[in-house]
């Protein structure tokens, strides 16, 4: 098979070119497989806990991501200088970049992820649709990119409304614009190039036939060095606010056993139509009478595929670097099997009864939900600063059940336990859902999130408590200020580590 | 000792009569109050149990953490209340509002001047940060006083942005602003 | 069927007659199923999380178990008085007492357990064994109880040596010596009497005949009030120091499908003898010749449940609960399936080093292992003190693989990320088990641990990195201090603290 | 500053050069420190990465918690080391060791007498506590000098329960002890 570029082998030492949870995973993944690992960080991360939990740890610079995690010559120059045989990228930064896992290549060193070339045809929408189009796979009718605002225009007369203005060079809903009316595609066009070229450097947009009350759905599979194609079943992530998944699940509620098999395989057509090698996610949409359409492949590990690994029983982090190890994939599909249920709620520094703004500062206090069936992926830590330079998503809360119900339940649990104090999270808001009955009953597509579900109608349940906890530690900080001697220690923001330290004393 | 402790519009007269025992609202509460090693509390009101985490915001403002919600409480004792009620409530003129960059971004766009008419939920500004256009909208009805963000500025977190005056206040407001 | 004395009914508020990981686990189940939970605790548990998760909680008394979680009418005042229409006596304390069974059904609360009768047959080793013995349950050869020391000493001869001396009313060891030599016999039945004296206030023992090499399996059933009997497969408890079982198994090394059938069929009768109700384990010595004999039946939930919660997907605490609210088991035993392999790490505050001993102490520091396939169950906080008043187990580290080996690979990063500071805790000779041959491959049984494993052969890995570490440490100290204010502070064990707070000042 | 940090039997001598240099045995190491603000320490050196807690124990003994191992490092700085080269290595006569219980329990039975000779390893005394039975063993080969407990004792932790000398030091021991 044609999957020139590609270096597989065995190797003993790996470099993460991520950071965050992800780099945790893959770390934490590699160890369990006897992997040493090399950690890289900018000026933000040198506390990070990849640094602190890989074999070694490498400064590659600014906080600011095109000054680090995106130079690719000074990860090629750690990996040399540390010996490294691979290289992960996660998701983000380079993950989807042809240009990198070339590079690595050139340089004589395993990429974690699919040839080059799969990259590059799957990264461009309209290769993409032509790739998969051939090989049988359903497509949503649209443009091809790269035409004028008039043919745009006139195209979408063809198209009808509604539509989607999407970026050629998008992803994850960056640069990308529903219209409903006419009037507005000008507009939405304006908007979308523009968000497109500040994102990806790129402004280049094409239109495509907008599903309405559409559903995502995701296969998942995996594909070694040796031909063998596997789907690991689908993800439902129509939960979603701005075209970013905030709650994902496997199964889906829609998608019953037979669907299942003729969606995956599909995703597995789609997969070997550019030769595909790694783990990778083809992602559909799905309309009410249930025919799917293919959006996009994700070539990479995606955020949510601990959902699948908790279903399934396989660790897709752990596959994927043996497959990168050169290995035959232990699974054939008749091994893979289905049995209960997962869901992912992701914990974002944002606001949700301000319109989710991101929400930015110092994380002072965490502590986790523990106890069975439930998995958190962090990679936050008390100290941790919330800024502007990388994603706001702070951990993945997932919860396992033998029933939907049981998983539902789990979750309400676990996000009543979780505690995070110093940034405003859309905890709240994943407690809103998980009461919501819309969401219970499985009746929800990739606009329920924004268009019919609201925190307004969220009551506060504990004010009367809340406020007597704070008159009471306002009490208490009066009382003690009184006794504290030297006047530096009067500054009343320290009295709790005060009141700690004095009892460390005693 | 005695507080006056508010969330949103609520009103709490609070008593702390000693360290087992609260009159909330002239109603008494038995309570058992214990500040564990890492700053978590744990609270017994009538043998109800709550964990929380309380840290010091702004002003008298107590950011409460509470099964999953967080609350912003302002606790002022007698003292306190008295003085803020005889300048007006806390901060600032009556009812002003000011609008502020939640996080360091491009203003990209304002979509209001000054003396213009907003209703609550209004977009006023779109605000690039973390490679996203993020709506800031009104929060609540009201007049434009003042606009202090042009596109093109980037602006820092909590840096003022617009003021929102009450609409039956208007005149005076006008008025004061004018002074400066 | 005779269940006499047995209340089943639906109950919304269920008080936890417990406390550590035990009561968390308890109070998470409830709260997964919407079940209001009241907590009791002894002095010295008035900030343990137990309190803290719980709806209600009610203080019983002194830290001293027998003036507090041993009360059964303090107990049952609480519960009436908060309205719990329930109580789970989780394990120990008052678990396995058929009088506080009978206590419960007296006051008209649903105990989640077993009827009365089935504890107190099964809690008396003799009518256990004759109980078991008439369903044709194979036990192991030895004497009946309450014989004088001269009797004792004729039946061993009979019996031949090696032999245990066992507790009529023992349990976890307690008053149970081992005899490999005539000439020792006496003094070990005085040495278990003195023992069994103490810890029950009944020095009765018996004489049974000491299978060599054996393995220690259990049979986990579940029962519920309708007359259905089902089992979850087997437990490996063969890690065991001083009959105290520090690692558990699911599935065992030794039993394959054929045996296990055998083995949950002949625990099912064990059960049924008694006309059992809710969770149970039955355990068994296994011989080399894979002949297995019934050692005794726990009425109660175990420590090491989860280990089968992870392979078979049955969430036993959740059913336990819905047994005793009347229910049906959704489960019939062609729907329990076994799949991956599971293994428990009983982390106890004790040092490996010197010979086990008990470390009291305070917490200061806890960060738990989180990702994926790792589950921590645990009672302690930061800021917890170990007192001899409770026993020593810290947590339950629960880690799952689709293998043995992945889930053994697991462990150790699990136990690498564990971290726990104040006392000394039993995490090296978890290590130490995990990089072990015997253990890998599978060749133990229940005297491996005190007769052919040491932790003298561990090498300390990091003895360079320490001493750099607290000198850097002990350095910064000594340069903060010449820079404190006032004196109080210069105190050195508050330094970190200090710096911390100074941090926080900035 | 020079250090010199003992483990076990083991001596290094650990020169501090600067914020991101020492030098042990002469040998020097490129480091990176940092404690994070729950007390955690990461620490690269020559890029290796390390995370532990350091606590402080007695004297000039600290705990040290590196991937699941607790160490017990000595630190002196030159000068303390002198010191107490001079008056013979740290804490009490040369070469004794102090049984103390290891936590609070009841002296079941005290296995030795004074001057007994005993092996590492021994059991020399049997404490109830935690329910269970628990052997005190000798840490070393040794002469029992004094004992402190006696059947029936309830303890405290770390109190004392017996001194084992040195075999060769037996005399003099024997005076000091006389002495007192």
């Amino acid at each position: 098979m044609n999957t020139e570029n590609l270096h597989t082998r065995k190797f003993d030492k790996l470099l993460v070119a991520n950071r965050g949870e992800i780099a945790m995973r893959i770390i934490r993944a590699c160890h369990e497989l006897g992997i040493a690992t090399v950690a890289v960080y900018s000026d933000a991360d040198r506390n990070a806990p990849h640094v602190r939990f890989a074999n070694e740890a490498y400064h590659i610079g600014p906080s600011s991501a095109s000054e680090s995690y995106l130079r690719i010559d000074k990860l090629l120059e750690v990996a040399k200088k540390s010996g490294a045989e691979a290289i992960h990228p996660g998701y983000g930064f380079l993950a989807e970049r042809a240009d990198f896992a070339q590079a690595c290549y050139d340089a004589n060193i395993v990429f974690v992820g699919p040839p080059p070339n799969a990259i590059r045809v799957m990264g461009d929408k309209q290769t993409a649709r032509e790739a998969v189009k051939a090989a049988g796979v359903p497509i949503v009718p649209g443009t091809e990119p790269g035409l004028s605002n008039e043919e745009l225009l006139a195209a979408a007369e063809e198209i009808g409304f509604p539509l989607l203005v999407k970026a050629t060079a998008g992803g994850g809903g960056k640069g990308m614009r529903p219209v409903h009316r006419r009037e507005d595609l000008e507009d939405a066009i304006a908007a979308a190039q523009r968000e497109a070229a500040a994102a990806f450097g790129d402004g280049t947009v094409y239109l495509e036939k907008l599903i309405t009350h559409g559903r995502h759905i995701e296969i998942q599979v995996l594909a070694d060095s040796h031909g063998n194609v596997i789907h690991l079943g689908e993800r439902e992530c129509s939960l979603q606010r701005r075209h970013q998944k905030v709650i994902e699940e496997c199964p889906s509620f829609v998608v019953d056993e037979e669907l299942r098999q003729r969606m995956g395989a599909v995703g597995v057509a789609a997969a070997k139509a550019v030769n595909y090698v790694s783990a990778g996610t083809i992602e559909f949409l799905m309309d009410k009478q249930k025919n799917f359409y293919f959006l996009e492949m994700n070539t990479r590990l995606q955020v949510e595929h601990p959902v699948t690994e908790l279903v399934t029983g396989v660790d897709i982090a752990q596959e994927m670097l043996r497959i990168a190890r050169g290995r035959k994939m232990r699974l054939t599909q008749e091994d893979v099997t289905m049995s209960g249920w997962a869901i992912e709620c992701r914990v974002n520094a944002e606001d949700p009864y301000n319109n989710y703004l991101p929400s930015t500062g110092t994380i002072s206090t965490i502590r986790l939900p523990t106890g069975p069936g439930v998995r958190v992926d962090t990679g936050v830590y008390p100290g941790y600063t919330v800024t502007p330079y990388y994603d706001s998503m702070i951990s993945k809360l997932i919860c396992y059940g033998q029933t939907r119900g049981e998983a539902v339940l789990r979750m309400r649990r676990a996000l009543e336990e979780y505690r995070i104090m110093g940034v405003k999270t859309n905890i709240p808001f994943h407690q809103h859902m998980m009461d919501s009955h819309r969401f219970l009953t499985g009746n929800f597509d990739t606009h329920f999130v924004e268009e019919r579900f609201s925190m307004e109608d969220r009551e506060p349940a504990h004010e009367l408590e809340a406020a007597i906890l704070a008159t009471l530690v306002a009490h208490g900080q009066s009382q003690k200020a009184s006794q504290i001697v030297a006047p530096g220690e009067r500054d009343t923001s320290n009295w709790k580590w005060l009141s700690r330290w004095e009892r460390l004393r005693r | 000792m005695k507080y006056i402790t508010k969330i949103e519009d609520k009103e709490y007269i609070i008593e702390i009569d000693n360290d087992d025992q609260i009159t909330i609202n002239d109603q008494p509460f038995a309570i058992n109050f214990e500040q564990l090693s890492d700053g978590v509390i744990s609270l017994l009101i009538n043998n109800q149990s709550h964990e929380a985490i309380v840290e010091e915001g702004d002003g008298n403002i107590w950011d409460v953490l509470l099964s999953g919600e967080l609350y912003a409480v302002e606790v002022q004792d007698e003292r306190a209340y008295r003085l803020s009620q005889a300048r007006g409530s806390a901060g600032g003129a009556k009812g002003e509002v000011v609008i502020k960059s939640p996080m360091p971004g491009l203003i990209l766009n304002v979509l209001v001047k000054p003396d213009q008419e907003v209703a609550k939920g209004d977009k006023v500004i779109i605000l690039e940060s973390m490679k996203m256009e993020n709506e800031l909208r009104a929060p609540r009805d009201g007049i434009i006083k003042r606009v202090s963000a042009a596109v093109g500025d980037s602006v820092e977190k909590d840096q003022a942005l617009l003021i929102i005056g009450d609409p039956e206040m208007e005149h005076d407001e006008a008025a004061e602003v004018d002074d400066e």
